[in-house]
């Protein structure tokens, strides 16, 4: 049986990734989770130098997932090549680092300090909706996605994905923007922008006002996501939003994601991820499955 | 190599202390053997709508008997949940979370304010020192015979219902007590003057903080808080209350 | 204590209403709620001609709410002047016909047919994610947007309320754009799309493979499109989206609608509307609020 | 004016007829008093992320104690959830909902293919004629006790396991069985193969329909089938199953 995944010239062991942003470095829950036992971890954004991120309240959680309006915290790239690297190097899986910035240049000087890192993909975000400059901005534009793809592809040594955002009319245009650009894999979806208001005070539960949306809620918005990106790009996808089961990461696949990210579900339970990998074998073995590639994008018409 | 995960807990009793304030006592060997005083658990719901996990700080631990016990607040849906569970009926748990308070044998004030109180009384358990232990109340007490076991226990009530009327440094005024180190936990406002008293006289002091969470183990950057310094872990001056926490030195953090 | 809302010159005697399609024209729920205690009662969209909609599956349940891909389906504009109307007539409630169509033209030969009829206003479906034509083509593109209001406009004898699709970009620019046009109020949101692939027969859910998710877990997006589109236009919104209790109702409110349509809760308690009506009524004793219309947009920040 | 309203029902009792098929039995006055056979309830989850009610036929009707008894197989999430619950808990029920069976007095066939067996043993309690139940079973029976002692029981198990091997028809043509009219409930296959069967005999025949469900009672146009005539309500060719039916006439409707 096979469980292996090919992402750009990448191999993963199985199809399972952490969704930047909600496994650290993996330093945290290495304690709960056998590092060795995902096809990758991707890092929490890292930025040229290091961002304060916003105030708090920070998160909400909302019927069925959660808002977050984190804002980019992390420790910037020195401390991240110097403590974080390292420690994931100890583990059997790849590596691939998630990069932020607030301008073209920001991001690039990420990805050139990264050049000579044991790093095995850089996931370019592109698409946070809690950062004033920045982020979502150049997700919501075709030409911007286009530009900043090509500018992160001339400068990268690793192979580039691009996480697009859900907050778009049509996925699929800056999806093949991103392809256009040179974009070796794509990322969808990141969090969906909601708000939350305390009614007894009568005020934003985030002190961001707005939050990302992320957890079980967003499942099936982003397993259409997928699946219409799917059938517009050539290039593999990683599917993410919402998944907290197997079944929900199998879902994922079926609609034509090469691989999935795990987020919200480490916080319902922190050894999720693990769970869902020998859950996706389980379902091989019954469903008589010999190789996951055979699921990737699988779904039918009933009749 | 992963040698952590989620517990699952029993029941062993529940009952109300006071409208709206439960008790809980959940056997839990792994928890109860590791735990100690400041730290918490993440509680979670069965409902399927609601995915985070409730932090509640560790109230008591009986090692011999592999119990933890929680007291905690019904403040929304969640903590609705777990009011309305039975002896014999299970609870997930990941734990124990945070660094818990330092232990030192110094002349020690332990200040709690309202739901903040419960931490105080395992910490009262484990410290080896004189302890004062101040409390503040709106109006009802409860944990009072608890306390009393492990200390001389001074009350401070909003209403003047019980005690000194007013907050619990007007107790410490009242009754004219003094001490070489604090620890506390309750209500910002509290913890904002209780720094400040520290400052003035000059007490070692050390507070527990709240916020909101979303891992509760470090990851997720959610429940920071502002630190006087730049921190280590984070290279901003942020702090996770979940992680560096939720015990603090208080003039290492800004709130 | 005023609980009663205006909507451009239209009084409803408190701001809960129907979400279209989900409470037929009243005549099955009427077993269930007191229409009388009813803000409006909003039809299920009609069209010139009768439809049959989709195939089946229509519907099928998401984590915290569902999709739906009826497709539409209505007794066509005849039938619903003969039957419904007559039927509506016999509540003190407002009576809102949501028309749909195919082609401009389709719309507004429903709009001519209702102009002597005994509706207090229309609400017109741009929105709908699950026919192949007209519906959300109308309500993406700011343009057309403002052209069939403008178009609705100049036949409508009834005021027009716009019903605005959370599949885009930017809800403000649609939102501008519909006001532009002459809307006299706006409607949202209407459904995201989304979907689910049975992972056991590897096959879509639903027989349109696609469906428009409603219910709580859109609740958060609907709060912030309500909250942004107050911001950016002068005419009131109507706000819906995963409300399924007074609490739901209120923030819409805070956030900036001065009515709310309940639609997906009425699957989950077919007496909800009432006991929403109420709801509102108890939380504005508690607040001491005095008008309801003090409530509406009344959010602010923490410190 | 709203004469109608969810009903809060209590179990009075239920056990595992077959590995995963349960039978329950609920105490809720006004359902049980206007319910009949054939007729359906809307059974809420209390889990919050299932916000759609289930359908589930009406198995057995007691008017006296103000019960409906439910069998049911666990089919996802939201039967399991009803699967775990216990005597004494509490169900949210809407119904009775469709219209139920039409009783005539002439010899019938009572077809039921798995899950669709139970609505069978109350249409056969309420019917006053000739009963031959005829059953299709994959291969484990359940409710045969029930259903004996309301006619002459015929069985067609798929393996052979007991009756006549192979399906519903097949046991009509073994035993040498015929009737004036046809009641079936059961899996699309077997009801096409009846239709047909009835059509070719000219038989007068109704069946039970099922399809995904929201509102349940007819306002939100989910559920509906394909019917040969235009349909007075809806004005386009197609029946509401939730309300039009769960029973049809087999000519009126394709599928
Ligand atoms: C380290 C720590 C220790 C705590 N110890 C206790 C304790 O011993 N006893 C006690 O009664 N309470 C304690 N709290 C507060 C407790 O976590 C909240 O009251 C509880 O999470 C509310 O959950 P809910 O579902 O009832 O409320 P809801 O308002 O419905 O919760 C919605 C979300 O907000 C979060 N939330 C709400 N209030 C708080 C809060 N004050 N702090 C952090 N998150 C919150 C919830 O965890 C949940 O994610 C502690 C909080 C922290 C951070
Ligand atoms: C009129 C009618 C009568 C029925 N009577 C019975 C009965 O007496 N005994 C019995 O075991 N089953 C009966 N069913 C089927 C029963 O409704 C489903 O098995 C049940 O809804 C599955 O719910 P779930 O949460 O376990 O499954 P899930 O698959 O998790 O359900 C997800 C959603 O799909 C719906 N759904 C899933 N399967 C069906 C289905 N077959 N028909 C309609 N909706 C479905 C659920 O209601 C829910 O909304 C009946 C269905 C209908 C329409
Ligand atoms: C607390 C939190 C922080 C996040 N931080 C980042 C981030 O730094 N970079 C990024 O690309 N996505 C970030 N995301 C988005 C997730 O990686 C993921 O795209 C999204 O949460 C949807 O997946 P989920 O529903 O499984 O969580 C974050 C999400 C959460 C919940
Ligand atoms: C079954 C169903 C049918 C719907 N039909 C219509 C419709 O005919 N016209 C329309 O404008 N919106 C329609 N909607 C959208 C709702 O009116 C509403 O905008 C949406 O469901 C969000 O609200 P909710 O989460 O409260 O359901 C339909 C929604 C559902 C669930
Ligand atoms: S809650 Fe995630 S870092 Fe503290
Ligand atoms: S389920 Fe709504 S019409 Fe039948």
């Amino acid at each position: 049986m096979n469980c292996s995944v090919d992402l750009a010239g990448v191999t993963l062991k199985n199809p399972v990734m952490t969704a930047s942003g909600t496994f650290g470095s993996g330093q945290e829950f290495s304690e709960f989770v056998d590092l060795n036992q995902l096809g990758a971890v991707v890092t929490k954004g890292v930025a040229n130098i290091p961002w304060a991120g916003n105030s708090t309240p920070r998160v909400a959680e909302v019927y069925g997932g959660m808002l977050n309006a984190v804002g980019l915290q992390n420790p910037g790239i020195d401390l991240f090549i110097e403590r974080d690297i390292p420690f994931l190097k100890k583990y059997d899986t790849k590596i691939i680092v998630n990069v932020c910035g607030k301008t073209t240049e920001d991001y690039l000087e990420v990805v050139e300090r990264l050049a000579d890192q044991p790093v095995d993909m850089l996931e370019i975000n592109i698409s946070c909706p809690n950062v004033k400059e920045g982020g979502i901005a150049f997700g919501q534009d075709p030409k911007a996605v286009e530009a900043i793809t090509k500018a992160v592809k001339a400068k990268a040594k690793q192979p580039v994905i691009m996480k697009l955002s859900p907050n778009v009319t049509d996925i699929t245009e800056m999806a093949r923007a991103a392809e256009a650009g040179g974009a070796d894999v794509l990322s969808l979806i990141n969090t969906l922008t909601g708000m939350k208001i305390d009614i007894e005070r009568q005020c934003f539960v985030l002190a961001n006002r707005t939050g990302g949306m992320s957890g079980p809620a967003i499942h099936p918005i982003a397993v259409r996501m997928v699946y219409q990106t799917a059938q517009a790009v050539k290039i593999p996808i990683i599917g993410m939003g919402g998944i907290m089961t197997a079944e929900d990461a199998i879902e994922m696949i079926l609609a034509g994601a090469t691989a999935v990210s795990v987020g919200t579900a480490n916080f319902t339970n922190p050894s999720v991820t693990m769970e869902i990998a020998d859950g996706i074998k389980n379902y091989m073995e019954c469903h008589q499955v010999a190789d996951i590639r055979e699921l990737v994008g699988a779904v039918h018409d009933r009749f | 190599m992963a040698e952590k995960a989620k517990e699952t807990a029993i029941i062993i009793d529940q009952k109300e202390l006071l409208p709206g304030i439960f008790d809980m006592w959940l056997r839990t060997e792994k928890i109860a053997k590791e735990a100690k005083a400041g730290q918490f658990v993440s509680v979670y719901c069965h409902d399927g709508s609601r995915i985070l996990p409730r932090p509640i700080s560790i109230c008591e631990i009986d090692k011999e008997d592999g119990a933890i016990r929680l007291v905690y607040r019904v403040a929304g849906k969640g903590t609705e949940e777990f009011s309305k569970m039975r002896t014999g009926m299970h609870l997930q748990l990941v734990g124990p979370l945070g660094n818990g308070f330092p232990k030192k044998e110094k002349k020690a004030f332990l200040i709690g304010g309202g739901i903040g109180i419960p931490p105080m009384l395992e910490l009262a358990k484990e410290l080896n020192c004189e302890k004062q232990i101040i409390l503040g109340f709106r109006d009802e007490m409860f944990l009072m015979d608890d306390l009393k076991k492990q200390g001389s226990v001074y009350v401070a009530t909003e209403d003047g219902s019980a005690g000194t009327e007013g907050n619990v440094l007007d107790a410490i005024r009242e009754n004219g007590l003094d001490a070489d180190i604090i620890y506390a936990c309750g209500p910002l406002p509290m913890l904002r003057a209780i720094k400040e008293y520290a400052a003035e006289k000059q007490i070692e002091c050390w507070i527990s903080m709240e916020e909101r969470m979303a891992c509760g183990i470090g990851a997720c950057l959610a429940c920071v808080c502002k630190s006087k310094e730049r921190d280590e872990h984070s290279n901003v001056k942020n702090k996770r209350i979940c992680k560096e926490g939720p015990v603090f030195r208080a003039e290492e953090v800004e709130f």
